[in-house]
């Protein structure tokens, strides 16, 4: 009986004691991140995660952060929110980090937040869904489109081309879920009206049930998918099977060409709303976005020799408000850098030209996103 | 004190027991004997609850308890070891033979996690009889040992001193000398008759026809489930139809 | 709406098709060791992985997928050498958590050497679907379905006519008995994973081109390969057979006629159902204790 | 059929001293440990290695003494944290009757389900109870309005007598608390006639119904204590981090608590402390080698299991009484 306590006691200490020696010395900034690195979401947080490390040798190479140099401390959440609430706890309280990027889910960015907003660091979230930034949270601001937005860049797209009776089918993740309780309000703003409403999970391997019942359902006139990485491959490549000759909406989940790889011929003629990122080549070169799209582009697929995806970027524009921040304020004060960074204003990124305001921890709008085509196995803007 | 009326089982096509019908009387030693697969063990297993009789009735003390589960069985005074031990082996030797008097103490899970006041005392009296128990029935030196480290011969006679440890009124031994040696049988042999001295109701199943012939008062002959004969161990032992089907070749081996 | 209900039918077949695979390597395991495998997800993962990645890299498909299905039976075997032979004394249910400590170990070990992102393979016969009075299927799906009737079908004869299929049966009846008679127990351990791992590697294969492959595909088919193999009776071949067709058709009927929502639930409210109604699953035999 | 545990570990009569050292230890351990770390990160961390611990300990009652298995007990933690971030957060209720009315939920579920699939033996008990743990997580992602979805739910801080409880130093207290009260009831438990009960039909159902022991009953019984143990914990858990969601109740998580009891060691009251402390330490000690996480987690579990077969703690007493009196296993002493 003794020797199980003597055991558990040795085994806490020495366990605890391992956890404080790989805590570093505190000498660069220290930029923390969680993120969703194997599991259901790895497919989003794992380009997030080669980002920041290319953004932080970016930015060492170019003489670090007011002479400081950067570090960035990462964990991976496994795609399950409950573990971001235990490791932004370590993020805070051991690694002692000074900003924080990161939560690719909006599960793992919400279970962060009470964290946070007790620790009052700033913190810019990835993840896709509204509840992020309505309300506003005093310290968590937002990358990415929301899937209000992505929502009404669909719907405005189709009621220009006379759509009202459609289907739609999410994924049964945080994302699908949330971004389907957003596609129906707005359709019911726009006036549209969604006749069938599928789900499906986003690991299944076939979902030509779902699909048969859109198929069979009288009068639909579009198909709105609403899922990311293979989930998406699976329906693309089901709708092809079943011959759904209906024309074919995804969101911004998919926008990297993994999807059209993946998919092959099936995915042509897909229409999405996509950061311009995607589609920067077409634009004017007077554009603001145009070159530093490319250049994040050239410099992403040189790296790594991999496809790059709206994800990746949404963490790069992430960096890019952060460091304009601290830039203006001059200094690693959490509070003033919150307030920059609550009052950024004309920063050209890859999904847009960011305005926040304390209203908006956002900065985005709908212009930002270009429904873009799939022809050729490219992406091109829609006309 | 127990009465079987046409009792029958049958498992799939098989007839294990067929029409078997007899009476134990109260404070005697019965046997039941009969050749491998009789159905000796099925009519045990039929009686203790552990299977339900597919026609037939079985009364105890008057009242038919035919279809009764093992643990109301035992609320009743029944008792039983096993040919195919039933020992817990996760459990000390003492504590399997304490399982058998679970019936005599509190046994309500909130009484037992919060230590019920006289629960300590109540438990600590029955691991005292249940030493006690294990010293009668010749196993005494293995009142600290684990079950799973005792031999087997000592672990046949666990079994019983757990039988007894429930104040039985009846107890059923099934096959308790089977695989024992020659002092072992005899330890044993000694044992069921001290047991029915005490006014106990014994009932056995056993192969070995020298203990069978010695302790019992009367006995039953089963051959393919059918009831054979009954009586004395005097009326069996000239019985013609128990020579020719099963003494006359056990004889002749000797 | 004739057509609509061949569609429901088709794809719960195929999908059948697959969990039956997966079912029938959770069975075979389970008849040799008593032991349910939940690395038996990753045998199919490793196989879709190993075929597509080797296909990636220029070997011709036919050989990708050979070769796919050995490297992952290769793994199965080495897995009951390294880790569940050593620990044959042990309680079933700490092998049982060897076995998914050895499924973490297959997913860390795929995820590290072969990359995060999921992975497709070209479809066998082309994509141009077939139309069956106004259902259609893929050409691959048949692929999956034809297969899987003859693994069956060879399972049936290995068990039925080869000596070794024999033994296994034997060790899987009674091992000392096995043991006794002249079989390789020890043999028939290794084999049975190997197999279970060759079988499972088939279907990621035949699956990979319509569904792609990822290091983290594994658990779920798995999961569903062990509802399967309940359903029908563990360890009863036919069990395996009808508990996958049965899930798939269910899964597929469910998501067409009831509600999407829900239709991940309906398995295990079935195995509820079925395991209520029959503790012994639908094929399986009812235990026997001697007492 | 096999038995989840073919051949259960022998288990040597408790001396109440033993006991008694056993506890004090466990309750100076508890009671020095927070100086020893430095941050909150830290508490945060040992807090949760006493919420497993208990989840452990509870689940070790139903597998490692009464040999049932359960692969979906999150399930029944979800159920205790849902039903209270529900009725605190839709209904208005006080933290401490939501978590009564959880808790008492969660019993009465797990004993209409408990009556049914405790027939079921082994592996079939294995899948009727993990699907019932699927089933509750996929409600719980389900059904939106109420849970919040797979994005999940905040909770409100517990707050008793309208004290609020905050702070991981304040809530490092209860859950010690608790794992000190779980391990000597749970000892009480073992070592009363109940106790044997449980114990003697995981050795042979037959001896024990034979003995009088209902077994039907008893397995209910353990069953749903060890389920409402898991709600409790559910419960004050998700006060505690301010946020649920319904991997809390996933299969994973199940599977977590299994690995608990087995690596620890099966009928092992320690051995699920340990199982507990190795569950929540190594994940945070493997977080910066991504990949590797998980093959090095595999590979322990794999090495332990292969080394010391019946649980570390069991398997190490084992070796060390033998050494320790010169004999072999476990002969008499």
């Amino acid at each position: 009986m003794r020797l199980f306590n003597t055991m558990m006691g040795i085994a806490c200490a020495l366990g605890l004691g391992a956890l404080a020696a790989t805590a570093l010395a505190a000498d660069p900034v220290k930029v923390g991140s969680v993120l969703s690195l194997t599991g259901g979401a790895s497919s989003l947080g794992d380009p997030e995660l080669k980002t920041l490390e290319m953004m932080v040798e970016q930015t060492n190479k170019a003489g670090g952060l007011l002479g400081r140099p950067v570090a960035l401390v990462h964990y991976d959440d496994g795609s399950e929110p409950g573990k971001a609430n235990v490791l932004v706890k370590r993020l805070i309280e051991d690694d002692k980090v000074d900003m924080l990027i990161g939560g690719t889910t909006t599960g793992a960015s919400m279970a962060m937040y009470p964290l946070i907003e007790r620790a009052q660091i700033p913190f810019i979230s990835l993840a896709g869904a509204l509840v992020i930034v309505e309300p506003v949270k005093h310290w968590m601001f937002k990358a990415a489109h929301h899937d209000r937005m992505v929502g009404q860049r669909v719907m405005l797209d189709m009621k220009a081309k006379g759509y009202k009776t459609i289907a739609m089918l999410s994924d049964t993740s945080g994302f699908g879920q949330s971004a389907r309780k957003e596609m129906q309000n707005v359709a019911q703003k726009v006036g549209i009206t969604i006749a069938v409403d599928e789900t499906f999970n986003p690991k299944d391997t076939d979902v030509t049930a779902q699909l048969a019942k859109i198929k069979n359902t009288p009068n639909v006139q579009a198909l709105f998918v609403v899922t990311f990485g293979q989930g998406a491959v699976v329906v693309t490549k089901n709708v092809a099977q079943l011959g759904i000759d209906l024309p074919h909406y995804q969101t911004s989940g998919v926008a990297t060409r993994e999807y059209i790889r993946l998919s092959g011929p099936a995915a042509e003629g897909v229409r999405l709303p996509a950061p311009v990122l995607m589609v920067a080549a077409e634009l004017p070169d007077s554009d603001p976005q145009k070159q530093l799209s490319i250049d994040y582009v050239e410099e992403y697929e040189a790296r790594y020799k991999t496809d790059v995806s709206s994800f990746g970027a949404y963490a790069r524009d992430a960096w890019f408000i952060w460091t304009n921040a601290v830039k203006q304020a001059k200094s690693f004060d959490k509070v003033k850098i919150r307030e920059f960074i609550e009052n950024t204003a004309g920063l050209p990124g890859t999904s847009g030209i960011i305005n926040m305001t304390p209203q908006d921890h956002l900065g985005l709008d709908v212009s930002g996103l270009k429904i873009v085509t799939i022809k050729n196995g490219n992406f091109v803007i829609a006309n | 004190m127990l009465t079987v009326a046409n009792l029958s089982k049958q498992f799939g096509g098989v007839h294990a027991v067929q029409d078997v019908s007899f009476t134990i009387p109260q404070g005697c030693v019965y046997s039941v004997i009969g050749p491998n697969g009789a159905g000796k063990t099925t009519l045990f297993n039929l009686i203790s609850g552990l299977y339900t009789p597919t026609s037939g009735s079985i009364r105890f003390e008057g009242q038919d308890i035919s279809g009764q589960a093992p643990d109301r069985l035992a609320r009743r005074g029944m008792s039983r070891t096993f040919q195919n031990l039933q020992i817990c082996k996760n459990l000390s030797a003492i504590d399997n033979v304490m399982v058998g008097a679970h019936l005599t103490l509190n046994a309500s899970m909130f009484a037992g996690m919060f230590r019920w006041p006289g629960l300590a005392r109540a438990d600590r009296a029955c691991r005292e009889r249940a030493a006690a128990l294990m010293e009668r029935v010749g196993c005494g030196d293995f009142i600290t040992a684990d079950a799973a480290a005792m031999p087997y011969g000592a672990l046949k006679r666990l079994e019983i001193a757990r039988a007894l440890a429930s104040d039985p009124k009846i107890l059923f031994l099934d096959e308790p000398a089977a695989g024992l040696n020659h002092t072992e049988t005899h330890s044993v042999q000694t044992l069921v008759a001290e047991l029915a001295r005490s006014g106990l109701t014994v009932v056995v199943v056993e192969h070995d026809m020298k203990l069978v012939m010695s302790v019992s008062d009367r006995i039953l002959v089963l051959n393919y489930g059918r009831r054979l004969a009954e009586g004395t161990p005097a009326d069996i032992r000239e019985n013609p139809d128990v020579i020719a089907a099963y003494l006359g070749a056990d004889t002749e081996e000797e | 709406m004739l057509s609509e209900l061949l569609q429901f039918i088709l794809s719960g077949v195929t999908l059948g098709a697959m969990y039956t695979l997966s079912a029938l390597g959770f069975s075979m395991i389970y008849n040799a060791s008593g032991v349910i495998n939940f690395a038996q997800g990753e045998f199919i993962m490793v196989g879709g992985m190993a075929a597509s990645f080797l296909s990636a890299t220029g070997v011709p498909l036919p050989m990708a997928c050979v070769a796919g299905v050995m490297i992952a039976g290769l793994v199965g075997g080495l897995v009951e050498r390294w880790a569940v032979a050593p620990a044959r004394d042990a309680e079933v249910a700490s092998v049982i958590i060897i076995t998914i400590g050895v499924s973490m170990i297959l997913r860390g070990l795929t995820e590290i050497l072969l990359g995060k992102r999921p992975h497709a393979l070209p479809h066998f016969s082309g994509e141009a679907p077939i139309t069956v009075l106004g259902a259609t299927i893929l050409p691959q799906s048949l692929w999956v379905l034809v297969v899987g009737a003859l693994i069956v079908l060879g399972l049936n004869l290995f068990f039925g006519r080869t000596r070794i299929g024999k033994g296994v049966l034997a060790t899987a009846y009674d091992r000392l008995a096995a043991q006794l008679v002249g079989v390789d127990v020890r043999r028939v351990l290794t084999l049975s994973f190997v197999l279970s791992a060759g079988i499972g590697a088939v279907g990621g294969v035949l699956i990979t081109p319509i569904s792609t492959v990822a290091y983290d595909t594994g658990m779920m088919l798995g999961l569903k390969g062990f509802v399967a193999a309940t359903l029908g009776g563990l360890g009863s071949g036919p069990g395996a057979v009808a508990g996958g067709l049965f899930l798939g058709l269910i899964e597929a009927l469910t998501a067409g006629y009831i509600s999407s929502a829900y239709k991940d639930a309906v398995p295990f409210v079935l195995v509820f159902i079925v395991l209520v109604l029959r503790p012994q699953g639908l094929l399986g035999t009812k235990p026997t204790d001697r007492i | 059929m096999t038995q989840i545990s073919q051949s259960p570990a022998p288990r040597a009569a408790r001396s109440n001293t033993g006991r008694f050292i056993g506890l004090a230890t466990l309750t100076t351990v508890v009671a020095l440990l927070p100086l020893a770390l430095p941050n909150a990160f830290y508490v945060d961390v040992a807090i949760r290695i006493a919420i497993l611990a208990v989840n452990g300990i509870a689940l070790n009652l139903l597998m490692g003494y009464t040999g049932q298995i359960s692969l979906g007990h999150a399930g029944f933690f979800g159920l205790g944290a849902y039903g209270s971030a529900v009725l605190t957060a839709h209904f208005g209720w006080s933290p401490l009757w939501a978590l009564l009315a959880a808790a008492a939920m969660t019993a009465v579920i797990a004993w209409g389900v408990a009556r049914v699939i405790l027939r079921l033996r082994g592996h079939y008990l294995a899948m009727a109870t993990l699907g019932l743990g699927i089933i509750i997580s996929i409600v719980l992602s389900n059904e939106t309005a109420w849970t919040g979805g797979p994005d999940g739910m905040a909770v409100d801080s517990f707050s008793l007598f309208g004290v609020p409880l905050s702070g991981e130093r304040r809530w490092y207290w209860v859950f010690g608390g608790l794992l000190i009260g779980t391990v000597i009831l749970a000892q009480n438990l073992i070592d009363s006639p109940a106790g044997r009960a449980l114990q003697a039909l995981h050795g042979s159902e037959t001896a024990a119904s034979v003995a009088g022991i209902d077994v039907g009953r008893r397995k209910v019984g353990v069953f749903v204590l060890s389920a409402t143990v898991a709600a409790v914990m559910g419960s004050l858990s998700a006060h505690y981090a301010g946020y649920i969601n319904p991997g809390i109740a996933g299969f994973l998580q199940s599977v977590e608590l299994v690995i608990i009891v087995v690596l620890g060691g099966m009928a092992s009251i320690y051995g699920s402390i340990f199982g507990a402390v190795v569950m929540g330490l190594l994940p945070q000690l493997l977080a910066g080698y991504e990949g590797w996480d998980s093959v090095l987690f595999g590979l322990i579990m794999v090495v332990t299991m292969i080394v010391l077969p019946r649980g570390v703690v069991p398997s190490l007493t084992a070796r060390l009484r033998s050494t320790r009196f010169g004999t072999k296993g476990n002969a008499p002493c």
